[in-house]
């Protein structure tokens, strides 16, 4: 089987793609899937460590994750859905009132 | 034995007390009353009091211990009761009530009579303490209180302009005298560890080498120059002139203008120890009885003269206690404390019938009109300028005597005392013709009239005092200076020579006085006409005398001026300097944070950036971090 | 010592505050005359504190109770000879004060409130033998005396109060940053905290760099307070906007917590870093003097002039505790006292001439001596004595000082004499200006003189004066052993003093 | 450490505040849910919570430590406090934030609900003990709290603020959620007992557990693990507001509807130290050397910006919301102090604790305060003008509780500043100590500035408060002078309870 430290590196790699994906997306809904991605980079890394100790808490953190990414989704949909109401776009950076 | 002689600062001190508290419900003479009965009543217990002295009863001198006031510093409330202080005791207290009791009829009419006498027995009180005091710290705080009164007695008519005025300089000047003597009696507590004289004045050269001794005695002769009114200091007192005829007769004329002497006297043991001092104090005192006199001969204003006079006449006091005839300078001191009050008293007595005018120029001719002050100024006017029998005579030329006796730069001294005594004749003369001979000038509509009697009867008493004072003490019989030996019997004092060297100088002198009247009299019996005519052709001088040597505005010009552009740079220098830069630092840390707001752009993707930058920094520092 | 006198001192004034504050708001009036009434009980308290007291060195009616076990703070008072004579100064004070302030109309109940308030505060502050509890008092007195500024003051307040503040507090960090070495230090060689004065005192052994940088750190922080050049800036400000109560509470016992400060910490404390730093304290003391009494010289603004003679006298009382020498403390302490009671009444006299005249420019002023005759009395008596005239309060301690400070620091002492020069310049030429000549204008001629209850105000100040400066022993004979025993264990303890 | 896997009590606050959330979303789904029901179910839910937590408490001298559902939550002391603090946190904004619920009938249930919600996950954040655990807690709190920000009466300022507010926070839980996984790469455990057996073991015998796929990518703690650390630092940090980790937080409170704001705030920022407290008292124990210095650079960074940046705020919630992040920066030196001496319990923790503690409370009251001026939009300072004449007793709380923030004596805020630095000075940072006084003296600035608004400036702003409020408000005034007084017998306790 594979080395699992290849997969702690494509994870890695994963996780700076999102948080690359959230500093340069001006899109809110672009900047959800980033951290989406972010979040899989976890899963991936949970998944190898359980892996890697032939133990099952990895496995089952990823169930969880999966889980909480749901409900933030649901969340953050909710707030772009209400700024879109009021300003039409969901553009991030129409949001910077608020500074200072 | 005399422990009551606490009574003679208290009688005044409890008048002044009562005065302010009730004074201003009391009808006019009332007040006068009071305060006259407490300074004749101190005057009594002051008699009482030396009659032991007198005697022989007590040696050495009495120490009456009243209460502590710094015990860490030997400072109390001490009298010490022996022949100098009894002397200037009877001085203040006797010329004091006689002045007292003249001031009632002068004042007569003023709104704040009883004010006025509030003041005058205070000043009495002050003056008792400066006098009987026992140890430094107590002459200091006489020293400071007749300050105060002298500024209140100036500054009595304190709605015109120019009385305030004159009392605040009045008390800054000597201030600044009295800033060397607070710093001696810093040096005197450094090598003695107390201000008690018993101890300082008992052999101080057991404690302080000569440097120390001539540094002392500078700084005390400072704060005498001060008080006394002496070169460079001396411009307070004509302007002191603008206070109540009587109270520049007995502060500024009597009393407490003679206090440096009486100080100088008072620590002779210690200018005893350094030549240089007492050389200073002699020089110092010739200097200003010179200049004085030059400036008191062409002063037109009839107080201006006379404070002149006094400082002139101070002057001569300071050669002899510089001569170390410390009893010949006290005893001119009291001979000049009878007539110049005299003078003061008579000049006021005028100025009261002329109804307030100063200037001689409009006087003239009183004789007639004013019998008694006429005769007594005569006889103040003879006794100062220095004929005999009169008291001023005796006491200038001990003094002269023993100057010369001294040698060296003394008989320079000498010379120049010779000169003044001439021109002191001269100008009194000229003072006395201008204001009682002559055809009038008065201004129309002034009436003159001889005094009341409360006022010409103190006149009698001084004028008899002038004539007869002297006898005291002459050659022949020197009954003052034997009474004041006790005080100086430690020091080496310095008498006038004997035999036919005295009868010389005592010649000389003589002649000198004469010749000073004669010259007065030649000159100004003459028409008006002809001596303008003289003086216009010397005006130009004349105008620098009548400036006082434009020393006034030379302390404008090269004091006052620089000192005051200092204060206003300090107080620029606070506001744009020190302040600016308290404030500064706020401005910049507040200048930080609004940079600082330009990072919170508001826009959430740089908020990210930082939070990146975050993590990363923290990643990288733990990684490195060495700790376990 | 059964009945803890002490706390109840300081728990008076809270309850009079407490007490005042509940007065019903419909009689504005009634706050003045029952704050006077209650700020009565501490000056009874404090009169009985003095009988009791004996005249020795240590502290006495010494009380104590932990706060925080942890850390070793406790709630410990006591008084000696140093601290005795500055609460029986702010006992009197604080009556007048609230006395003075009687014509206030804008929520006069506050007002009593915060002064009650700040009274405690710096009861606690002399009597706390504790450094935190020390610094608590000595940091809360700020907030009486901050909205003192802020609600009463003129126009400039809010400016002049943060100035205050902040300038204070900045010193007091660094003394706070001090007092936690101390406490740290003797964590490390007891074991367990404490900032007990005592146990600070006798278990803490600094080394020379530590001593001297504690040294700054606390000096810092009271010569803020003190204030002494240059740190000075903050005093005319909030003097000028400050009401007359708050002038006058702060020129008298406030600026009195530095020099307290200086003596019963840095001195006893750090005696080495205090000989070795003398001279410079010294320096900065005596420019405070001459630097001081030029500024009061110029100045238009005749509060100002008071609060720049401040600047002056302090300059003295900081030149007498580092002259190190025992008349040179003893008159530190004694100066405090008087310059508070001769201050705070000049500050009292301006406060009524603005009310009379709604200016404090001395140019707008002139001749009022003609009719306010009684104003004018007190103002020349308070100035004589502020002067130094003998005989009066001003005098013994000045004196004192310069005696003490020319046996070790001599040209300190001389160029420091000038300010006697100089004070009599600017408060005789200010009284000149401001009392003497005609009155031109037509308001000065109506200006009234002191109404009764005003001189009332004065008369256990002008009595005082008097009794301190021809008895100065009935506070000397209760100072002079603490201070004595403190330069003695200086001197001592030290090398590099020569008297 | 008695574990047993279905111990209800562990979690019986959580579960009676959970339970009450879903009864009153299911009353919220009938139309005319009237405000009194909603009170009262409120009112019992927070009482049953109270008597579960009584019930905590009462048990724990048995059973010292016991952990519940495997080890995922556990029962100590210190979780007891920290919930109970919680509890405390939520109570006081329930009270101060009552209005704010119905002036919103419709959707009043849901506001209840959430609150209770993120309480509850907060709650089960600090006494979790297991990171899956932490993690959950974590998100149920954040989520709960993303939408509180956004509801109520919607404003272009809350939505900015929701989104930011959701965006960096989701960004920072997913950071320390890979920080764990990194954690759990790195020693094969996910509990925190396992975790910190490991890290024993792993300084104690470097290689040890290197067994497994990672062998030879690290000696003494691996590689991966420490970047865990960092980064589950990170998430924590962000939840506390410290810098450079604190952008979003004055957008947050100055955006959020300002009745809610209160505790939005203080409950975030009590879980997160709870939780870094938790994190460097057993986790990371072992490994506390490595975390130390940084954390000291964090907290003097958060010291120095957060006071810099809240001198020029004329915003008052947003100028609170900069003072908080020097706050923060407080509380870490507090925490990076660590164990001075483990033996004499010597350690920054009570400090940090007791500052904390007050703070928090300060926190929500003053909030609440402000709302009773300005209400939900904006708080510009003018609001205030005035006040300390129209509403004495308002303007004297906002005084005594921004003074007490400021640190001045005789009020709560001080002792905690006092205890931290006095702990700082002797773990050795000095330096660190001397600049957060001087800041701390800067501070005096902004927090004065309400203050001169409201007692020095002329205005005529009026307002009025509630009868209950004004209770909480008062007491809360009460417990600040008191613990600024005679704080002895409460730093006892807190030292009593954080034995470990």
């Amino acid at each position: 089987m594979v080395d699992p430290s290849w997969y702690l590196t494509l994870a890695a790699l994963l996780f700076v793609i999102g948080m690359a994906g959230v500093m340069t997306r001006r899109n809110a809904l672009i900047m959800f899937m980033s951290i989406e991605l972010m979040l899989n980079a976890v899963n991936l890394t949970f998944v190898a460590g359980g892996i890697g100790y032939a133990n099952p808490e990895g496995q089952l953190a990823v169930f969880f994750v999966l889980v909480v990414a749901a409900a933030e989704v649901v969340v953050g949909l909710a707030i772009v859905v209400s700024v879109f109401r009021r300003r039409r776009s969901v553009n991030v950076d129409d949001l910077s009132e608020l500074k200072g | 034995m005399t422990d009551y002689v606490w009574l003679i600062i208290a009688l005044p001190l409890l008048g002044a007390v009562v005065l302010h508290l009730v004074g201003s419900r009391l009808k006019e003479p009332l007040a006068g009353y009071i305060a006259s009965v407490m300074s004749i009543g101190a005057f009594g217990v002051a008699v009482a009091a030396a009659i032991p002295v007198f005697k022989g009863d007590i040696g050495e001198a009495e120490i009456i211990h009243l209460w502590d006031w710094m015990p860490s510093l030997g400072a109390s409330f001490t009298i010490q009761w022996d022949p100098l202080s009894i002397a200037m005791a009877l001085l203040v207290t006797g010329v004091g009530s006689l002045i007292h009791v003249y001031s009632i009829g002068y004042m007569h009419g003023d709104e704040r009579f009883s004010r006025y006498f509030t003041y005058l027995n205070f000043f009495a009180a002050s003056m008792l303490i400066l006098v009987l005091a026992g140890n430094f710290a107590m002459v200091f705080l006489g020293w400071e209180l007749v300050g105060l009164s002298s500024y209140l007695l100036i500054g009595f008519w304190f709605t015109h302009d120019l009385p305030p005025a004159a009392a605040k300089k009045a008390f800054v000047l000597n201030r600044v005298g009295d800033f060397g003597f607070l710093i001696a009696l810093m040096l005197i507590f450094k090598h003695f560890g107390t201000f008690d004289f018993g101890v300082v004045l008992n052999n101080p050269a057991a404690q302080i080498a000569g440097g120390t001794a001539t540094a002392i005695g500078l700084l005390l002769l400072l704060g005498a120059t001060g008080k006394s009114a002496q070169m460079p200091l001396f411009v307070w007192l004509p302007d002191a002139m603008a206070g109540p005829t009587p109270a520049s007769a007995l502060i500024h004329a009597a009393t407490m203008v003679t206090a440096g002497v009486y100080m100088v006297a008072r620590t002779a043991p210690i200018f005893d120890l350094s030549t240089t001092a007492l050389t200073t104090v002699a020089l110092v005192g010739v200097v200003t009885a010179f200049i004085a006199a030059t400036i008191a001969v062409v002063q037109n204003d009839i107080k201006k003269v006379l404070a002149y006079s006094t400082i002139s006449q101070l002057g001569y006091m300071f050669i002899g206690v510089g001569s170390a005839a410390y009893s010949a300078g006290i005893f001119h001191l009291v001979t000049h404390a009878f007539f110049k009050a005299l003078l003061f008293l008579g000049a006021g007595s005028v100025i009261h019938s002329m109804g307030g005018e100063q200037d001689m120029r409009k006087m003239g001719g009183l004789f007639k009109k004013m019998k008694v002050t006429g005769w007594t100024m005569a006889v103040a006017t003879l006794a100062i300028a220095g004929i005999p029998p009169l008291a001023g005579f005796w006491s200038k030329d001990e003094i002269l005597a023993a100057a010369f006796a001294r040698g060296g730069v003394y008989q320079a001294i000498w010379a120049l005392g010779l000169v003044t005594a001439l021109l002191t004749a001269f100008y009194m003369t000229r003072w006395f013709f201008m204001v009682f001979l002559g055809e009038p000038n008065w201004d129309e509509g002034i009436e003159p009239h001889e005094s009341p009697q409360s006022m010409s009867v103190p006149l009698v008493i001084l004028a008899v005092l002038a004539a007869v004072g002297g006898l005291m003490n002459t050659p022949f019989f020197t009954g003052f200076s034997n009474f004041l030996h006790p005080v100086f019997a430690a020091v080496h004092e310095q008498h006038a020579p004997d035999g036919t060297l005295e009868y010389l100088l005592l010649a000389i002198s003589i002649v000198v006085a004469v010749a000073g009247v004669a010259a007065g009299w030649l000159f100004y019996r003459g028409s008006a006409e002809a001596r303008a005519h003289l003086l216009e052709r010397y005006a130009l001088r004349m105008n620098f005398f009548e400036n006082g040597w434009n020393i006034n505005s030379g302390y404008e010009r090269f004091v006052v001026k620089p000192l005051g552009t200092l204060a206003e740079g300090a107080a620029e220098f606070d506001n744009k300097v020190i302040d600016s830069a308290v404030n500064g630092v706020a401005s910049v840390v507040g200048w930080t944070g609004a940079k600082l707001q330009l990072v919170q752009t508001g826009f959430v993707r740089s908020y990210g950036v930082g939070i990146l930058s975050g993590t990363i920094g923290l990643v990288v520092w733990i990684l490195m971090s060495r700790g376990r | 010592m059964d009945f803890p006198i002490l706390s109840v001192l300081i728990a008076a004034p809270l309850v009079a505050a407490v007490i005042v504050g509940f007065l019903p708001k419909n009689r504005p009036n009634l706050a003045v005359p029952v704050g006077m009434a209650l700020s009565a009980v501490p000056v009874g308290l404090v009169a009985w504190l003095f009988t009791a007291f004996e005249n020795i060195g240590p502290a006495q009616f010494s009380e104590g109770k932990v706060l925080i076990p942890q850390l070793g703070v406790w709630w410990h008072l006591a008084v000696d000879g140093v601290s005795l004579p500055l609460v029986l100064l702010t006992a009197v004070l604080v009556p007048l004060s609230i006395g003075i302030s009687s014509r206030v109309s804008d929520n006069p109940k506050l007002l009593v409130a915060m002064i009650l308030f700040l009274e405690a505060g710096m009861f606690g502050v002399f009597l706390a033998f504790n450094l935190i509890l020390f610094f608590v008092f000595f940091e809360a007195v700020l907030i009486p005396m901050y909205f003192i500024i802020g609600i009463w003051g003129s126009e400039n307040r809010i400016y002049a109060a943060i100035k205050f503040f902040l300038f204070t507090a900045f010193g007091s960090a660094f003394m706070l940053s001090g007092i936690l070495y101390l406490g740290a230090q003797h964590l490390a060689t007891t074991g367990f905290w404490s900032f007990e004065y005592s146990d600070i005192f006798n278990s803490v052994e600094l080394s020379a760099g530590a001593e001297a940088w504690l040294f700054w750190a606390f000096a810092l922080a009271f010569a803020i307070k003190v204030p002494l050049f240059p740190f000075h800036t903050w005093l005319p400000d909030a003097h000028v906007q400050a009401p007359t109560a708050g002038s006058v509470l702060l020129a008298g016992v406030m600026l009195k917590l530095g020099t307290y400060g200086l003596i019963r910490y840095n001195l006893v404390l750090f005696p080495q870093a205090s000989v070795d730093y003398m001279g410079i304290v010294a320096v900065l003391a005596v420019i405070g003097i001459v630097y001081g009494a030029a500024v009061a010289i110029v100045q238009p603004d005749i509060k100002k002039l008071v609060a720049y003679s401040s600047v002056s006298h302090l300059g003295f009382i900081v030149l007498g505790i580092f002259s190190m020498t025992r008349s040179g403390a003893a008159g530190a302490v004694l100066q405090g006292v008087n310059h508070g009671l001769i201050t705070g009444g000049l500050f009292m006299l301006v406060g009524l001439l603005y009310e009379r005249r709604h200016t404090k420019k001395i140019a707008d002023f002139g001749g009022l001596a003609k009719p306010a005759p009684i104003l004018a009395g007190v103002f020349l008596f308070l100035s004589f004595a502020s002067v130094g005239l003998p005989g009066l309060a001003g005098f013994p301690g000045e004196f004192l000082i310069l005696i003490g400070s020319f046996g070790t620091l001599p040209w300190a002492a001389v160029i420091g004499a000038t300010g006697v020069i100089l004070a009599a310049v600017y408060l005789l030429w200010a009284y000149q200006r401001v009392f003497t000549g005609e009155p031109t204008v037509e308001e000065n001629r109506a200006v009234r003189d002191l109404s009764a209850g005003e001189k009332l105000l004065f008369v256990p100040l002008i009595v005082l004066v008097l009794v301190l400066g021809l008895f100065p022993r009935i506070l000397l004979d209760k100072i002079e052993p603490s201070t004595d025993a403190i330069v003695e264990y200086v001197v001592s303890s030290t090398s590099g003093v020569s008297e | 450490m008695t574990t047993q896997l279905f111990n209800l009590l562990t979690v019986a606050p959580e579960a009676a505040l959970t339970l009450g959330a879903v009864l009153v979303l299911l009353i919220g789904t009938s139309k005319d849910v009237r405000p009194w029901t909603l009170k009262a179910l409120t009112a019992f839910t927070l009482a049953m919570t109270a008597a579960a937590l009584t019930k905590q408490a009462l048990v724990l001298p048995d059973a010292v430590t016991s952990a519940g559902y495997g080890g995922m939550v556990t029962l100590d002391s210190t979780s007891i406090l920290w919930v109970g603090l919680l509890y405390v946190v939520a109570i006081l904004a329930f009270v101060m934030s009552w209005e704010f619920v119905e002036d919103h009938q419709t959707k009043a249930p849901e506001i209840v609900a959430l609150m209770m919600l993120a309480t509850a996950g907060f709650m089960f954040m600090v006494s979790a003990g297991h990171f899956m655990m932490l993690f959950l807690g974590l998100e149920v709190g954040s989520i709960s709290l993303y939408i509180l920000t956004a509801l109520g009466s919607p404003s272009k300022d809350s939505d900015e603020a929701a989104m930011k507010y959701f965006l960096m926070g989701s960004m920072a839980s997913a950071i320390l959620l890979y920080g764990i996984a990194l954690i759990y790469t790195g020693t094969g455990d996910l509990s925190y007992g396992g975790v910190f057996n490991s890290f024993n073991t792993a300084l104690e015998a470097p290689g040890l557990i290197l067994s497994g796929p990672f062998a030879g990518h690290a000696t003494g703690v691996p590689l991966v693990a420490v970047v865990g650390i960092a980064l589950l630092l990170v998430g924590l940090l962000f939840k506390v507001t410290a810098a450079p980790f604190h952008f979003w937080a004055p957008d947050v409170y100055q955006g959020a509807p300002g009745r809610m704001v209160g505790f939005i705030a203080a409950a975030a920022k009590v879980a997160g130290f709870a939780a870094i407290l938790r994190m460097v008292q057993f986790p990371l124990f072992p490994v506390f050397g490595k975390v130390q210095t940084p954390l000291v650079a964090v907290a003097t960074v958060s010291v120095i910006l957060g006071t810099l940046y809240a001198i020029r705020q004329d915003d008052v919630r947003r100028m609170l919301a900069y003072s908080g992040i020097a706050h923060a920066g407080f509380m870490l030196i507090g925490v990076s102090v660590g164990f001075i001496d483990v033996t004499t319990g010597n350690s920054g923790f009570p400090g940090t604790m007791f500052y904390l503690g007050t703070y928090s409370v300060t926190l929500v009251l003053t909030f609440g305060l402000l709302a009773v001026v300005s209400g939900d939009g904006r708080a510009s300072i003018e609001q205030f003008r005035g006040l300390g004449r129209s509403s004495p007793v308002l303007a004297g709380s906002i005084s005594i509780f921004m003074l007490s923030m400021s640190g001045m004596p005789l009020t709560s805020g001080f002792v905690g500043k006092f205890a931290v630095f006095s702990t700082a000075w002797v773990a050795g940072f000095h330096f660190v100590v001397v600049i957060s006084l001087v800041m701390s003296v800067a501070a005096f600035f902004f927090y004065l500035r309400l203050i001169v608004a409201m007692y020095f400036e002329e205005g005529d702003a009026t307002v009025s408060m509630a009868l209950n409020q004004k209770v909480v408000v008062l007491a809360g005034v009460v417990m600040t002078i008191f613990l600024g007084t005679y704080p002895g017998p409460t730093i006892d306790f807190i030292i009593e309870a954080l034995k470990l």
